[in-house]
């Protein structure tokens, strides 16, 4: 029992370090483009860490498996919508930032 | 672990509220989207501790409703709000 | 104070907040906006409230009337939306006239 | 568990500034997108607040509509109002989305300090335990057909209340339409990735939808967050350039639209005649009558709030002749 909890524990603050760096990427990257590539790593990596987390704590297969609909669903409306705005902010011309 | 998943709860909280400073600075639109679909990853993993905090597996099922409905206010953004010329370039 | 008397004064907040802003702003989409805030104090005061039962399930009258508000605050909205996109178009500015003189 | 408890007060206390301070930027913000993106934001915070008050099935809702629908809307709104703006030629508009606030008057500063003292000062006073009305509720219960307390109330005890609001949301969409609507617009062809997403996530919704109505008897769900649910997968299907068929929009649209308001009048003459009063259920059936009831609230509300994101009925074959 024990030892699954510090398993959850561990997987949550890592889910929790990808929220962070996200958030901060979101804040400090110079361009839309650097910013979506940081914001996606909260989204897919953060968010699918924290829910093996609490899939471990999770009191049946059934809830865990919810808890991973949850994350799919995510992923799939996140990456798409990260190709969409990608696409239409290269199509109004926003530049690339170049060093 | 109770304690502990609301701590988490806690600093994702803080975390969006670090995050709303892109939403005001911009300076494109996009950036402002951005930030609010990061809000919306976010909340989802809010209400995914909480559920397990409070012992509420009900909860997950608003966390599912935030996950579906994420995509509709994004779509909508790109179908429809985004100006044909962004007035402001990026230029930090 | 507990939870719920902060919740209920965070809704008083924003009743005043979007009240003050209806009066402020002369834009139709943003009186929609601020009518909208006022809706959500209200219901964050209702919520709120309904849930001084101690540690009793919460009284469900208050929350059921606040989703039935939800979905009716969208429609009104929406019929608002409308109204004010119909009233641009034909006068090519979306305020009232009465606050064209400034 | 002291710590949970600093812990809960501390995110109670974080949450509740940061929802007064998202509405006062929304509100005050001189970029109306920003503002919007604000409110969505709010919308999402409010969600949460839900949650934290205990209250799931308003979280639900506020989930569909505040964080979802409600954002659709105002952007497709925003994106009517700057093409008729450009259409109109008004000089210098984009400038007068600009700072529409005057300098603070003294006026409305008193009305809204004097409107949060008093308000603050009659919710303080307020005595800090009162039961309401969960007693009678719970009372109830057994007899209702549903073991949610907030379906029960909806659709059993005050179901008065949701005949009329099927109502009210008629009367909005019937308002919307007379106006003659807005143009209805060309939408451009979803591309590859916008279409795959569009034809993964409706499938979904409308499953989760039928999950949500169904789980409402028993946990938080049902009509209404079904209802917007559905009503997001037409919205998400309308903007990418999805149309209803022209053999569908005429009578089937009008069908689906009043379908709940419908059945619930049908159900309430019934029950006046059969059991002498309003909507008053025979408790052995109650909960299969509530299941009909909610089945056509559902489609109808879902049907109702993407129609309104159109803004204007779709047109039909009789238009053409």
């Amino acid at each position: 029992m024990i030892l699954i909890d510090y398993l959850s524990g561990a997987l949550l603050i890592a889910g929790a370090v990808f929220f962070l760096a996200g958030t901060l990427g979101l804040l400090r990257f110079p361009d839309v483009y650097t910013r979506l590539h940081a914001l996606t790593k909260a989204d897919n990596v953060g968010l699918g860490l924290m829910v093996v987390g609490l899939a471990v704590q999770a009191e049946s297969w059934t809830a865990a498996g919810k808890l991973l609909l949850i994350w799919l669903l995510v992923l799939l409306a996140g990456s798409s919508v990260a190709h969409l705005v990608a696409g239409g902010a290269l199509q109004r011309g926003i530049q690339l930032w170049k060093r | 672990m109770q304690t502990f998943n609301l701590a988490l709860a806690l600093f994702l909280l803080l975390n969006l509220g670090a995050g709303m400073w892109r939403v005001f600075c911009g300076p494109t639109a996009a950036d402002r989207m951005l930030a609010a679909q990061l809000f919306g990853t976010t909340a989802v993993a809010v209400v995914l501790l909480l559920a397990q905090a409070y012992g509420n597996p009900a909860l997950r099922d608003v966390a599912l409703v935030f996950a579906l409905l994420a995509a509709v206010t994004a779509v909508a953004f790109v179908r429809r709000a985004w100006p044909d010329q962004e007035a402001g370039h990026d230029s930090d | 104070m507990n939870a719920v008397f902060l919740y209920a004064l965070v809704g008083v907040g924003l009743f005043s907040l979007g009240l003050y802003a209806l009066i402020v702003h002369a834009h139709l989409l943003r009186k929609i906006l601020a009518l909208n805030v006022m809706g959500n104090g209200a219901f964050l005061v209702l919520v709120a409230l309904a849930r001084r039962t101690g540690d009793a399930q919460p009284d469900a009258v208050p929350q059921a009337m606040v989703i039935t508000g939800i979905v009716i605050a969208v429609s009104a909205t929406a019929l608002a939306l409308t109204l004010m996109l119909k009233l641009t178009s034909e006068t090519g500015r979306a305020e009232l006239s009465d606050d064209q003189r400034e | 568990m002291e710590a949970v408890i600093l812990l809960q007060w501390t995110f109670n206390t974080l949450l509740g500034l940061g929802l007064l301070w998202l509405a006062s930027r929304a509100l005050a913000c001189p970029d109306l997108f920003r503002a919007i993106v604000l409110f969505v934001a709010f919308g999402l915070l409010l969600a949460l607040a839900w949650v934290s008050l205990d209250a799931p099935d308003v979280a639900l809702a506020e989930a569909a509509i505040g964080a979802g629908l409600t954002g659709a809307l105002l952007l497709a709104a925003l994106a009517g109002l700057r093409s008729s703006e450009t259409n109109e030629k008004v000089a210098g508009q984009p400038a007068k989305e600009g700072p529409k606030v005057r300098p603070p008057q003294w006026l409305p500063v008193v009305v809204l300090l004097s409107v949060a003292a008093g308000l603050g000062y009659v919710v303080l006073s307020l005595p800090p335990d009162a039961v309401g009305l969960s007693a009678q509720v719970a009372a109830s219960l057994e007899t209702s057909g549903v073991s949610n307390p907030v379906t029960a109330v909806l659709l059993n005890f005050r179901s008065y209340d949701t005949l009329l609001e099927m109502v009210v949301l008629l009367l909005a969409l019937l308002g919307v339409w007379s106006l003659g609507g807005t143009a209805l617009r060309r939408e451009t062809a979803p591309g590859p990735v916008l279409d795959t997403l569009v034809r993964l996530l409706v499938p979904v919704l409308i499953l989760v939808a039928s999950y949500l109505l169904w789980v409402g008897a028993h946990a938080p769900g049902g009509a209404f967050q079904s209802g917007s649910v559905l009503g997001a997968a037409g919205v998400l299907l309308l903007l990418t350039g999805w149309h209803l068929h022209a053999g569908l929009a005429a009578l089937p649209l009008r069908l689906a639209l009043v379908a709940g308001s419908a059945t619930f009048l049908t159900m309430a003459v019934f029950t006046l005649l059969g059991e002498g009063k309003l909507l008053e259920y025979p408790s052995a059936q109650a909960g299969t009558l509530i299941l009909i009831l909610e089945t056509a609230a559902t489609v109808s509300i879902g049907v109702t709030l993407a129609a309104l994101l159109l803004g204007s009925p779709p047109p039909n074959n009789k238009d053409h002749t």
